[in-house]
């Protein structure tokens, strides 16, 4: 495999920073410090990691709903984050936007969303921007199984394969959707045979797998640069917690979530760079007190930031016009 | 009687006419064994089973669409949409299809569907997941909207809602699910296109609908204190709307202020004063005030949450505006 | 193949009243005396009409904007067509419809629709309904190759696959949607390559070759009465206007009408028919003129008829509402 | 001073735009050699090439939604939709992304995307090729929408909304493509938000848009004949809506008469007819008459259709009916 011994640390680092910001947003969450809803990643961080790892600033994502994972892998601010989290004004939205709100146009982060498949739309759009500049930047396009489902996989999919748009679908498959597990709602196992049905390349891997992800994106994006069009990659993985924060789970079967933690992929890469010489225990658990203090700051930043002013409600509608407030 | 919060009126309603009428079942994304995003059909999969309690793949167009075919096919289906904002992926269907279907036909079908829209905002649910968009149905022929505020009336509602022949919104809101109110203990279907008068006064008439209901209530006591008689209705059906009472109510009040959470711009408020401007203006001698959100998407973070969406504050400045 | 002289005569007819049916509307529509926009399927009777061989009145269609042939195939009066191209309160929709939106509740018929992809989910309704209700009856949902790429394919195919739902999916694939050509709307050729992303049979034949369909569409009906599912069929054909009247077709390339002209569907059962001694040419002439009667009828139907009253415009909006009209 | 019609003024409208910037480009459904459904972009495939008028395959959502993703990377897209009525099938992506990306990404992001939409009814087309939704769109923050009603407007405005950063809902009438009118030698940018008075008059204001201000015209004619000066305001832009210049009417007036060819119930005429009666209600002396559509699904036999569409007399009965 073709990949740095530095790589492999950032990709620690990404991962950790990932589990840590998630797990600390969680407990927030449950104490009340943040409002509306909070999808967790945690248990997935391999595919978002060994996705974005490939992509430079310029590339885009696009992403969902469960998007903290992909927008720390591809470089978003831990306090801007937290902040927005918290509804700041310092947050990555100016506290207008929220967990499932979450951009960054510098790092090509086109958005978390909260309409399930919406992101399949618009990153066919990245896409066929990147396609008419003529640049080699590529789209990755974060989603989960049951949005395989909704109207805008199919349609960007065909559009992405048709035009030969440089668009990577990265689809992670945790299998389920909310409440329903993938074998009721949809009558395939495997996400990557409907890549078929547009005449792209579709392959399956273990998204818990950090190695295999970089792998198999990495082949998809250096297709993409080359103007030879779209893939589908489906990684399989499992999401820790349950849909949102509040869930209790009963759908779940016993014993499944406890097969799934023993695929842990942060003890996984652990091992790997122990046995391969890349950290050692002493620097791992530098990392990881360094990561617990970037997640430190990011709360201690959101906290003490304050909250937007109200008047901030009424910008940003238009890039040209301001809405009128209450009377009061 | 006895005390039930929304969620359960609706739930009730559903279930008396599951029992009924075999041909009635429900729907939509999560609605089985989880029992809904908002709890609404808990435990009526164990009642009903997963055939008529049924969980569909994450596909809204399909979800309206199918309750259109089998509406169409002798079915009585009662769709859910887990939020009213995701109307615009299923939008054809509603629009094109269900709204149509007996027109375009020359009456020669029946479609005898229920869609379920959660809606509105004070969740902390963000621009995506808080709309009202109430005033996009209202606006197509063919469609019949309601809109509950409490238990009793969406129970009443529902029933009514199932029994119909022809495609009913029923939107319900998120905030008033867990809120308790009395109902009957035999509930009878209300008829669509009947207000209610939740308070009757001499000096404004405040129309609303939904979760604003409660805030016009407040407004009226807080009026009251300086002597302002307000009169409060609760429009209940948007689509037939029920014009009698708000015509009514003007001859005594000479004063109007009409309040939904809607973005005011275009809002479903906009028909209800320019139904009263054209077809009962004599009566008014103030302008017809109208209270709405902000002109903005919701956003996410509490105070500006609040700050964009009206409160009972709002409809007392209005009121005042006008004396 | 298991078909006697009895349905061959039946389909030979059909066919010819599909084709002479359309024929005439063409020239009325010339004429001026049909409004709106008129979809003609002329070149493909045989799919439609080996397809509907294998129903009941009690089975459902759902069809599309060229609609005529797959409503005649389902057993739709003639007259009461005519009379709706023309606008006239003997149509079938009352005048209120037009060729886009004839339905016939009677003969199972759930509408043409003007919407490109809508019927694909009102068709899942329907086999929702027939599963719902445990009968042995099916719905054909009838749609283009270019429909294939709306939203709506997607997820009538997935939940009919899902739930396993009464519906056999058959594709007209006439090589275009309006001027853009199969390979220019999506990267396939085959349109049955679609059924795998939903685990469901697919295949493709002839569409001009009426027992080629007849067969395929009977498969996938047996399939579907016994419990087992949705198939996709893809009946390659042609439609030989334009794609409304008044479409000029730059868009096509030479040669390419003349090649599937030769592929007419008709002469192909006359021949059939005169080899196997199912009709003489007597016969087949005396049908033709038979028809030919008919299309007279039904235009004669539709001329004499009166035009909808203006109050009319104010019924059939809801079933119990009628709307207020004009204060003139 | 040239002739063009209204359609040839859309098409140099973007035309103008294409050959200025190369970041400007149009897609839809059947836009390239095939010139469009009405031929607006008749003859702009052979100028700009397949790259930059651009085919699409049928997929609504897809279209809005790449022109929002090509957009926030930097592209200047014009989307068309060949019907506004097929906006139900990518109504998410104009709704929930186009219109609230800059507010949630707290104004991080540019959307200069304008999405053309043919509108209306007149040509025979029945229920589903025939509507106006422009209530929907102008309902929603964070959308712009103008509506020309002739060549010059087609084109000036076209300017603009391509040059605009934010998603223009850019709404053309189907009758109209083909009338023709006077255009300047050269064409400025129309800036949103500035109705036209089209007639002066003194007795009624009669506001309108699109293709119903050739009613209004013909109706003042009409009008004039009974001694009834009318007033005619074409509002060419509805959000921003230019409401100086009604309210600035309606002083001398002190009548009105909103006009669309929408369904009339949720009309935005009523939007326009509720912000009259809140901020301009002592200027009047007579009820606000709207003129729409019946509220029925469009017909399709011509008969029915004229009959359910408002038309020039329809203006003047209301007109008449505040005398
Ligand atoms: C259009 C739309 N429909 C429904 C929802 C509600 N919803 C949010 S997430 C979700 C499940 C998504 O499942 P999947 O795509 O597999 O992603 P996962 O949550 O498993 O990561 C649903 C139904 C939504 N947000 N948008
Ligand atoms: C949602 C929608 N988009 C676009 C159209 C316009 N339109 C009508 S038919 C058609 C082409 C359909 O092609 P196909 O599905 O292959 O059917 P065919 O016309 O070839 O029979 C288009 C684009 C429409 N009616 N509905
Ligand atoms: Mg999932
Ligand atoms: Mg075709």
């Amino acid at each position: 495999m073709n990949i740095t011994n530095e790589q492999v640390k950032n990709m620690y680092q990404t991962m950790l920073k990932i589990r840590k910001f998630e797990t600390r947003a969680k407990d927030l969450f449950a104490e009340g410090k943040i409002p509306g809803f909070v999808h967790l990643y945690i248990g997935e961080e391999a595919t978002a990691t060994g996705a974005c790892a490939n992509l430079r600033d310029e590339d885009y994502i696009t992403s969902t709903h469960r998007g903290h994972g992909h927008i720390i892998a591809k470089g978003g601010d831990l306090k801007n984050m937290m902040a927005e989290l918290f509804g700041k004004e310092t947050g990555y939205c100016k506290g207008k936007g929220g967990s499932m709100h979450i951009a960054d146009a510098t790092k090509g982060i086109l958005g978390a969303n909260g309409i399930v498949g919406a992101g399949h739309n618009i990153a066919a759009g990245a896409g066929l921007a990147i396609q008419y500049k003529k640049t080699d930047q590529v789209c990755v396009c974060f989603f989960g199984d049951a949005s395989t489902n909704q109207s805008t996989f199919h349609e960007s999919m065909n559009l992405a394969s048709v035009w030969k748009l440089p668009v990577i679908f990265v689809c992670e498959n945790n299998g389920y959707g909310i409440s329903v597990s993938q074998a009721r709602h949809q009558a395939i196992t495997d996400v990557s045979v409907r890549a078929s049905a547009y005449n792209m390349p579709g392959v399956t891997i273990d998204g818990n797998d950090i190695f295999a992800v970089y792998e198999a994106v990495g082949e998809a994006v250096s297709r993409a640069r080359k103007g030879q069009g779209p893939t589908l990659v489906e990684c399989k993985t499992y999401r820790w917690r349950g849909h949102f924060e509040g869930d209790m789970t009963v759908y779940r079967p016993n014993g499944e979530l406890d097969a799934w933690l023993k695929k842990d992929p942060i003890p996984r890469i652990e091992k790997y760079m122990l046995e391969n010489n890349i950290m050692s225990e002493a620097e791992i658990a530098n990392e990881n007190a360094a990561v617990d203090n970037m997640i430190k700051d990011a709360e201690k930043f959101a906290e003490e930031s304050n909250v937007a002013s109200l008047e901030s409600a009424l910008v940003d509608i238009y890039s040209d016009m301001v809405e009128e407030g209450r009377v009061r | 009687m006895r005390k039930m919060t929304y969620a359960e009126g609706i739930r009730e309603g559903m279930s008396v006419k599951m029992r009924e009428n075999p041909d009635v079942f429900l729907f939509g994304e999560d609605v089985g064994k989880f029992g809904g995003c908002f709890g609404v059909s808990a435990g009526m999969w164990d009642e009903f089973g997963e055939m008529r309690v049924r969980d569909t793949p994450i596909s809204e167009g399909v979800i309206i669409g199918a309750a259109v075919g089998s509406a169409a096919c002798g079915l009585k289906p009662i769709a859910e949409l887990m939020f009213i904002d995701f109307l615009t992926v299923g939008m054809d269907q509603l629009v094109n299809q269900a709204a149509k279907m007996r027109y375009m036909f020359g009456g020669k079908i029946n479609l005898p569907m229920v869609v379920r829209l959660p809606s509105g905002g004070g969740i902390g649910a963000a621009a995506q997941h808080s709309q009202s968009l109430e005033a996009w149905v209202t606006h197509i022929p063919g469609l019949k909207v309601v809109y509950p505020s409490n238990a009793q009336d969406a129970y009443g509602l529902m029933l009514t809602a199932i029994d119909d022949d022809n495609p009913v919104m029923f939107i319900e809101n998120k905030v008033l699910y867990s809120v308790k109110s009395d109902v009957e203990d035999e509930v009878k279907p209300i008829p669509f296109g009947k207000a209610s008068v939740l308070r009757e006064g001499t000096d404004v008439t405040l129309i609303s609908y939904g979760r604003q209901v409660f805030d016009c209530l407040k407004a009226a006591e807080k009026l009251a204190k300086d002597g302002i008689n307000a009169e409060v209705i609760d429009l209940r059906s948007l689509f037939p709307l029920d014009k009698a009472t708000i015509f009514k109510s003007l001859e005594k009040t000479h004063k109007v202020v009409i309040v939904s959470e809607e973005a005011k711009r275009g809002a479903f408020t906009g028909e209800i004063a320019s139904i009263i401007a054209e077809e009962s203006f004599f009566e008014l001698d103030a302008p017809i005030k109208r209270v709405g959100a902000l002109n903005t998407p919701v956003p996410f973070a509490t105070n500006l949450e609040n700050y964009v969406l009206p409160n009972e504050q709002d409809i007392v400045l209005a009121v005042k505006s006008q004396f």
